[in-house]
């Protein structure tokens, strides 16, 4: 910063937070110490279950009762322990000295007030602003947070807003009443990488404005890098680093944070390489000769019924005449914001959504398909799904979720079964006496492997992975990446890799295709789309994505809150014409203006 | 979700293992249990434990004017009207109570949650049709209904078992049916129609098991609506047949005496209440243990 | 919203004709039959087939049902038969008292219920919490009929203090409004307490927390709203259990209503009556359903009905 | 000279009743009375109302030719000023009191009567009571739907004529019904079937208001021809009054007459309590309670089974579960009743003997039957009485407690109910008169479907001698008709289709306020009391 070291706002000495369970107290923050200075940003990162969100939580005293309490350390706000504060005391802090963001912009307004009322109660926590004077104020925090037509806002409720627009309220909120901290509890995570950027931005210069330290917790070593001065990284509950964060990432010294630094995708990593990562020089996709996907003039519409007799009257365009190939052994990603159709996709591929079009899986037509008539095409296309937690039915021991597609397909009995799951069981790295657990006694990573095991054991031509890696944190990340790479070279499976994350589509897909509303913007090879991005929406979507790397100057992107427009349409609605326009070797821009030539 | 949320959800075992020993744990779930040990042991041991023939009139059990007699040595809980032993009624009252309560909640079960699941997987014309049937139930105010059904066929014990079960099983349906629904939304059960599998795979290997907790839970809460509704229907005196003790008739047999020989009203009403009240303290406790996230009404 | 309202109405119209369906289907094979009723027991052969004629109970069913729902449609809910009254008159006539002893319950339920539901939820795992929660235990789990002899037998006989039935004055809605609420009152303080502790857990009571409010505004200016929801949506599927509650209330307290009108018109096969009883009732509990889904959006601009 | 064909208790009512006649003109009108009802008000249209309740409640609103001596069931002439019966017992001719006015200013005339009963027995009518007109000439056509009855003639504006096509002798009593009674044709027409509930007549009250479901008010009718009554302004009719509540209301001096009476529950209390004490009248009924056993179901087709029920059953034993307020009855007319066969043992309860009686019947195992019974308290109770003492002898019967129309559906169909006990749906009678209890439940004319004979006993000699005492109408034959009435009850009691348990007594209550004879307060035909009579001490 230049300026000579400004003195210390916050300490914390020897913080340990418990948590109650079933057999006994746990430590889920054991012993923190650290300082916070004036208007620096201290980034806790960690990955999940590390303490970085109950470290907030304490701070603030909003622990939720009666479950978690702190149990010992002294938290000091210039000379005060907040520790020891009553009650009354406590709420003096809260707004006034310390404003708070947390993750879930969803959740954390009050669903059935308006805007103005909760902005303006912030204002008015403490007293003594009079109703006139807090309504005004709300509007000029609202302007002040960049919310578009604020006026308008005020007189809505939480739910009329974006995400972004919520998380630009909750902010209002926070700042309301000047506090000298801000805590920031994964702010950004829930929402889209544009408006991530926008946030974060956001936060960058209120914090430089009013001069205000800013606690940021975070999962993310890309948003760590965007924001941070200093680095504290948290793994189960203790602190394993601290450092400014040019020494983090520079000179990690410890063997956790080098890992977790490690395991981070950056985005332009692979700048100049044609295949993916861990791509098998031997096997190389062919696109044209063995596509085993074929998808012509793809449409997924949902009615949105209404009016006396329960008629369509509206329409959820959410797929919109897309066409792609997959070629055998060739990973397709397909990327975009939240809404944009590319699960969808995914799922018209599997007959899981009612679509139009043309679609042919390894030759087969799926056009007019029933259940029934489905299963052959199953066996050469299978799904892996987001959420790992959700997607295997807990109460089947998992030996019988691996075996459960070839029971479904008649395909094994038996010894055959058993030795077929056992394999399976070995090939994602998980051993055979696992076999009769429980879903819910493995971790986050060991079910994806699990899925996996039961999306192979059919052995298909083509998966459907669907956000397959972002319920996962980093380390874990980056081993079920691997796997997944390593059954292709092994087998040569064809994968549609469905992802919000452009950093993870960098290093696993031959080719890319961006999506957004429904339709295609750009697909070309990973190469072509990464370091030749042509349509100003990619462009967009890659400047947004925050780079673990603090050297980069940190981007003033501060761009109104704009929201994406919903595929909801009228009835009769014909999406306006995309004009083509061909870059050569498969490069492909669609466009709303035809090109200047 | 939480970080607290994470952490509980990394260590909950499946729902139902050790529900008996963590039932225990709570004081009122087991004073609930006991209670229903206690009337089960009594129904079963009926004719050992009653003193006396519930279906006696004995000479000496009214008084010269015709009045029923208070509780004393010889009847321990007095005497009806017509001069039986009102203890013994009770206890042999208690197999009744059971009997409709099992009986008739388990056809409701298997009514409700059949046509629940049903309609809450299978959706399209099969949800409609069962749905709107569903609906329609609802309209009817239950007592009413069953009143109406009670009046149509001649009302024994195995009749009013049937009636009851025809009105309660809706609020069962549509439970499950919105409980399947839910689950039908799960990525789990995506995953599995992505395998292959069919809709009856489906529906018993994968949703049934899910709803198992669900259906104990209504079941054993329905079992008090159930001796409930049966109390009432007695009390209306369109219950289970005379001489046959249920609770409910006892008290429709003496109610107006409700002032002159109140424990000919009030025993049998303790006992109604002590049933009901323990398998909606089961229930409740059940609820709490197997399925923390539904609140309900019923 | 308009068209919101106007397919419910379509909806409920078409319960509304399975309801009558039904229960004339139920009333047709009842085995008594009405002509001898209403003749009497002096009467000829001659004057019960007069009777039978005159009323059309010698049609095929699917005419007499035809001939109901016609007069249905034009309001005519036909004549008692042993009252010799439009059963209209009849029920408009009874109708306020019910309607009186249910405002009296709900009121008895949102007091108590609300009251005892949010004092245990502020002061949970307490003694006071564990005594309301049973508390509240017994009020679902005990017969109306024995609630009502009970109240009448300690407050009515033993104390005196409100009349031991009839119909009048507000000492006489007293009992019978409690009998009938009580059971409400278990189910809407178990409701509200566990609505309130839900929400209490929410993340926005966390956001008003972190403002700096005082407890009082947390729980009451964002709580409650909250909680509340819930249990003001059951209001409507009251309708339901009052209907069914009547019967018995009715009949303990001899409160001259709908119920015992019922009650009698079934002992006596009065079909028209029994028709007419159990339509309005069904009127009554899908116009509840419909006001408490009109009502939600209302206090929550969350719903939106389409 | 009817009186001395009457039973004690109604011989001594009717003394008493012209002590209270004479003393009659020098109590002063005015004052008013409460009277509590549980269940409603159905009807007060003369042609339709057949509820106890109503019943007397429109003999103040109405009058017919007949009437009784009050508190006692002796005829009287009311609105006929005379009449002359024919020496063939087929015409009678009646002459009017003139000046009598309806409530509405009319006077009444002759044409009001040949209104009023070709209404009755007009079928749109849909009376109950059109049956007891079947005597007179073209009842069959007027029933039919042709119009009026050809046997009534308006002779003048006051005289009108009946024309039997067979003797009766029954039928002044029936010109006593309710049925009889004279509406204006004016009122009626205009409200419709809603007369009922707007009911304008003769008699000695006319009513003021009605709420539905709470109270019905009658006020004393100014114009009525019979000066110097009603003794009362005002009765309140209060409705859906529990009588326990009644009771209370009033000990409280709230209320003046229970319509109800005591209920059960209060009984042993109530007559135990001191103030209630010489408040309550005990009174006789014109009432039988019987257990009918069907003679087409076998075994009950043997009339041994059918005399084992008969000594089977303690009655004693029920009498006491009803707390005494009835007397035990081998017969089935009950003892207030012309015809009661005083000397008439009966079947004496002997369980041994019943026994026997079934092993000659070749049933010393006994069998298994049901019992039908309404499911009103105490009616389930008493039928548990029956059925414990049916066990002893080895008969297993098992309860059908069901509401009332389903008990009359059962016990009207040839092979719907094996026995029903007809507690709460029990013969009262219409009138006094032995004939009264035969025809259409112990008659063949009643075993038909949909009858209310439940028994299903049709004895072809009986009912001939039925027709044959029915035809004796002089008045100086009376004794001879009563006796041979006797022997007809006696004769069916060996063939014993039922068994006669009970006869209810009545037991009425009143307020301190209200004076009057005892006997008016257990009139055996206006019940509870007879309002027109009865006066308020208040103002004396």
């Amino acid at each position: 910063m230049g300026s000579p070291p400004p003195e210390v706002l916050l300490t914390v000495t020897d913080l340990v937070t418990q948590v109650a369970t079933p057999v006994g107290a746990r430590n889920v923050v054991d012993g923190l110490t650290f300082d916070l200075r004036h208007g620096e940003t201290l980034c806790i990162a960690g990955e999940s279950g590390s303490g970085k969100s109950m470290t907030a939580l304490s701070l603030m005293r909003l622990l939720p009762r009666p479950m978690a309490r702190v149990a010992g350390g002294r938290v000091l706000l210039e000379g005060r322990d907040l520790l020891a504060l009553d009650d009354a005391g406590m709420r003096q802090i809260r707004g006034r000295e310390i404003g708070m963001i947390f993750q879930e912009p969803m959740t954390s307004l009050n669903p059935v007030l308006t805007i103005r009322r909760q902005v303006a109660e912030a204002v008015a926590a403490h007293g003594g602003v009079s109703d006139n004077d807090a309504a005004i104020r709300a509007r000029q925090l609202l302007d002040q947070v960049q919310i578009a037509d604020a006026a308008r806002r005020l007189d809505q409720y939480p739910h009329e807003l974006s995400g972004g627009m919520r998380q630009r309220v909750m902010i209002a909120i926070a700042l309301a009443q000047h506090p000298k901290i801000l805590i920031a509890d994964e702010p950004t995570t829930a929402l889209d990488v544009t408006i991530q950027a926008q946030i974060l931005a956001l936060i960058r210069r209120l914090q430089a404005e009013n001069n205000i330290a800013v606690i940021l917790i975070t999962h993310d070593m890309g948003v760590v890098a965007e924001m941070a001065d200093r680095v504290l990284v948290m793994h189960q509950g203790r602190a394993v680093e601290s450092g400014t964060a040019r020494e983090i990432f520079q000179r990690p010294q410890e063997a956790y944070t080098q890992m977790l630094l490690a395991a981070v995708p950056r985005l332009g990593e692979m700048t100049g390489t044609i295949l993916p990562k861990r791509a098998a020089a031997s096997v190389v996709a062919d696109p044209v000769g063995g596509s085993v996907v074929k998808v012509r003039n793809l449409n997924v519409r949902f009615d949105i019924k209404g009016g006396i007799l329960q008629r369509p009257v509206k329409r959820v365009h959410a797929v919109d005449g897309i066409s792609f190939d997959l070629g055998q052994g060739e990973t397709l990603a397909l990327v975009g914001e939240s809404g944009c159709g590319k699960s969808t996709t995914g799922k018209a591929l599997l007959n899981l959504v009612p679509w139009s079009g043309e679609i042919e899986i390894a030759g087969k037509d799926l056009a007019g398909r029933s259940r029934a008539g489905m299963k052959p095409v199953l066996r050469d296309i299978q799904m892996i799904f987001q959420d790992p937690y959700a997607s295997l039915d807990p109460r089947m021991r998992v030996g019988d979720l691996i075996a459960e597609p070839l029971v479904i397909h008649g395909l094994a009995t038996g010894s055959a079964l058993a030795d077929r799951v056992e394999y399976l069981i070995r090939r994602v790295g998980l051993s055979a006496d696992q076999m009769k657990r429980y879903p819910h006694e493995f971790s986050g990573g060991q079910r994806q492997r699990i899925c996996i095991a039961r999306a192979l054991s059919l052995s298909p031509r083509v998966i459907v992975a669907d956000e397959s890696v972002a319920a996962l944190d980093v380390s874990i990340q980056a081993q079920v990446l691997d796997l997944l790479q390593d059954i292709q070279n092994e087998t040569g499976i064809s994968y549609l890799f469905i992802s919000h994350d452009m950093a993870v589509v960098e290093q696993i897909s031959h080719r890319v295709a961006v999506m957004y509303l429904g339709r295609f913007v750009e697909m070309g090879t990973r190469a072509q789309v990464f370091e030749n991005p042509q349509h100003a929406y990619t462009k967009n979507l890659l400047a947004a994505v925050p780079v673990p790397d603090p050297a980069r100057p940190r981007r003033a992107y501060v761009a109104l809150d704009g929201d994406l427009p919903s595929p909801v349409k009228p009835l009769g609605h014909v999406s306006p014409p995309l004009y083509r326009r061909e870059l050569g070797a498969g490069h492909v821009v669609w466009e709303r203006e035809p090109a200047r030539l | 979700m939480t970080v607290l949320e994470a952490d509980v959800r990394g260590i909950a075992a499946p729902p139902t293992r050790g529900i008996l020993a963590r039932l225990v744990r709570r004081p009122l779930a087991l004073f609930g249990l006991v209670l229903i040990g206690l009337v089960v042991v009594v129904a079963l041991g009926a004719p050992w434990i009653a003193p006396y023939d519930p279906y006696e009139q004995f000479f000496e059990g009214l008084s010269l004017e015709g009045a029923p007699l208070p509780p004393d040595g010889t009847f321990w809980f007095g005497t009806d009207l017509v001069g039986r032993d009102l203890f013994s009624r009770l206890i042999y009252g208690a197999q009744t109570s059971l009997i409709i309560g099992v009986v008739a909640n388990g056809i409701a079960v298997l009514i409700g949650a059949s046509v629940g699941i049903a309609a809450g997987y299978l959706r399209g014309r099969t949800e409609i049709v069962l749905m709107r049937f569903t609906d329609l139930m609802m309209a009817f105010p239950a007592l009413l209904l069953a009143i109406v059904l009670a009046a149509t066929f001649r009302p024994s014990l195995w009749i009013v078992a049937m009636v009851i079960a025809m009105v309660n099983w809706v609020q069962i349906a549509r439970i499950i049916y919105t409980e399947t629904r839910s689950l039908a939304e799960r990525d789990f059960i995506e995953a599995e129609r992505a395998m292959g599998a069919g809709a009856l795979r489906i529906m018993f290997r994968h949703i049934l098991p899910h709803l198992v907790s669900t259906i104990i839970v209504w079941g054993t809460l329905g079992i008090a609506t159930t001796v409930l509704l049966e109390a009432t229907l007695s009390f209306l005196g369109i219950g289970v047949q005379p001489p046959v003790p249920s609770w409910g008739n006892i008290i429709f047999e003496n109610q107006t005496y409700f002032s002159s020989a109140p424990w000919l009203v009030f025993i049998p009403g303790i006992a109604i209440l002590a049933l009901a009240l323990a398998f909606n303290l089961l229930g409740e406790a059940l609820r709490d243990i197997l399925d923390p996230t539904q609140q309900g009404y019923h | 919203m308009l068209a919101y309202v106007a397919r419910r109405l379509l909806q409920s119209v078409l319960i509304l004709f399975g309801v009558s369906i039904i229960t004339f289907a139920l009333l047709y094979i009842l085995p008594a039959d009405p002509a001898r009723q209403i003749a009497g027991r002096s009467a000829t052969a001659q004057t019960v087939d007069n009777i039978r004629e005159q009323l059309g109970l010698n049609l095929p069913f699917y005419q007499q049902y035809g001939r109901y729902l016609i007069g249905l449609v034009q309001g005519d809910l036909g004549r008692s038969y042993l009252q010799k009254t439009e059963v209209g008159t009849l029920i408009w006539s009874r109708l306020p008292a019910s309607l009186l002893l249910m405002v009296g319950a709900i009121v008895c339920e949102l007091v108590l219920g609300l009251t005892m539901g949010m004092i245990a939820a502020l002061r949970r795992g307490t003694a006071l919490d564990k005594g309301l929660m049973i508390f509240s235990f017994v009020g679902v789990s005990a017969p109306q009929f024995v609630i009502g002899i009970l109240l009448l037998y300690v407050f009515a006989v033993q104390l005196g203090w409100f009349p031991i039935g009839g119909y009048g004055t507000f000492a006489h809605l007293v009992l019978p409004s409690v009998t009938l609420g009580f059971l409400g009152a278990g189910w809407y303080s178990r409701m509200m307490r566990s609505s309130l502790l839900d929400v209490l857990r929410q993340d926005y009571i966390r956001t008003a927390e972190a403002k700096g409010l005082t407890r009082a505004r947390v729980i009451f200016g964002h709580a409650v709203p909250n909680a509340i929801l819930p249990v003001i949506a059951m209001i409507g599927i009251d309708i339901g259990l009052f209907m069914s509650g009547i019967v018995v209330v009715e009949s303990v307290f001899g409160w001259p209503g709908i119920g015992q009108l019922a009650w009698q018109a079934i002992q006596r096969v009065d079909i028209p009556i029994i028709m007419a009883v159990t339509i309005v009732s069904a009127v009554a509990i899908v116009i509840g359903n419909l006001l408490a889904d009109l009502i939600t959006p209302l206090i929550d601009p969350r719903i939106k009905l389409r | 000279m009817k009186q001395l064909l009457l039973s004690c208790v109604a011989g001594a009512s009717f003394a008493l009743a012209l002590g209270a006649t004479a003393a009659a003109d020098d109590i002063k009108q005015g004052g008013s009375m409460i009277v509590t009802y549980k269940d409603d008000v159905s009807t007060l249209d003369p042609a339709i109302g057949y509820d106890w309740q109503n019943w007397s409640m429109i003999k103040s609103l109405f009058d017919g030719l007949m009437d009784y001596e009050p508190g006692t069931t002796v005829l009287r002439k009311d609105i006929a000023e005379d009449y002359t019966i024919s020496d063939d017992g087929q015409t009678f001719t009646f002459t009017l009191r003139k000046g009598i006015k309806f409530h509405n200013g009319r006077e009444l005339t002759a044409e009001d009567v040949k209104y009023s009963i070709d209404r009755v027995v007009n079928p749109e009518t849909q009376s109950p009571g059109a049956g007891f007109f079947a005597s007179i000439k073209g009842f069959d056509e007027a029933s039919g739907g042709a119009g009026g009855l050809s046997g009534i003639t308006v002779v003048d504006p006051y005289t009108i004529k009946f024309e039997l096509s067979r003797p009766d002798a029954t039928f002044l009593h029936v010109m006593a019904l309710n049925f009889a009674h004279v509406v204006p044709k004016e009122e009626v027409e205009k409200y419709g079937a809603d007369f009922g509930k707007n009911p304008v007549g003769s008699g000695a009250f006319q009513m003021t208001e009605w709420t539905l479901g709470q109270r019905v008010v009658f006020e004393r009718f100014k114009d009525y021809w019979n000066t110097g009554l009603p003794k009362l302004d005002q009765i309140t009719f209060e409705v859906g009054q529990e009588p326990v509540v009644a009771l209370l209301r009033l000990q409280n001096g709230e209320i003046d007459i229970p319509g109800d009476g005591i209920p059960p529950a209060k009984f042993i209390e109530a007559m135990e309590d001191p103030t209630l004490k010489d408040l309550i009248i005990q009174g006789g009924q014109l009432h039988t309670g019987y257990v009918t056993m069907n003679v087409k179901i076998p075994p009950f087709d043997n009339v041994k089974v059918r005399q084992a029920v008969n000594m089977a059953i303690n009655k004693d034993r029920i009498v006491r579960i009803i707390n005494g307020r009835a007397v035990p009855a081998n017969q089935p007319l009950p003892p207030s009743m012309p015809g009661y066969a005083k000397d008439y043992q009966g079947y004496a309860y002997d369980v041994d003997k019943a026994k026997a009686l079934l092993a000659e019947a070749g049933l010393a195992d006994g069998f298994e039957t049901e019992l039908f019974v309404m499911n009103t308290d105490p009616q389930p109770r008493i039928a548990q009485a029956i059925q414990q003492d049916l066990a002893a002898i080895g008969i297993k019967a098992s309860i059908q407690s069901l509401a009332q129309a389903n008990v009359i559906a059962a016990g009207g169909e040839p092979d719907g109910a094996p026995m029903i006990w007809s507690g709460g749906m029990a013969w009262i009678a219409d009138f006094p008169d032995p004939s009264n209890f035969y025809g259409p439940i112990l008659g063949c004319g009643g075993a038909v479907q949909g009858g209310w004979n439940w028994s299903w006993y049709c004895n072809e000699e009986l009912d001939r001698k039925a027709a044959e005492a029915d035809s004796i109408v002089d008045p100086a034959r009376a004794g001879e008709r009563e006796a041979m009435w006797r022997d007809i009850y006696v004769k069916i009691m060996e063939d014993a289709p039922w068994a006669p348990i009970f006869n209810e007594e009545r037991f009425s209550v009143r307020s301190t306020r209200i004076g009057g004879d005892d006997a008016l307060f257990v009139d055996p035909v206006h019940i509870p009391v007879h309002y027109d009579q009865v006066y308020a001490k208040d103002v004396q």
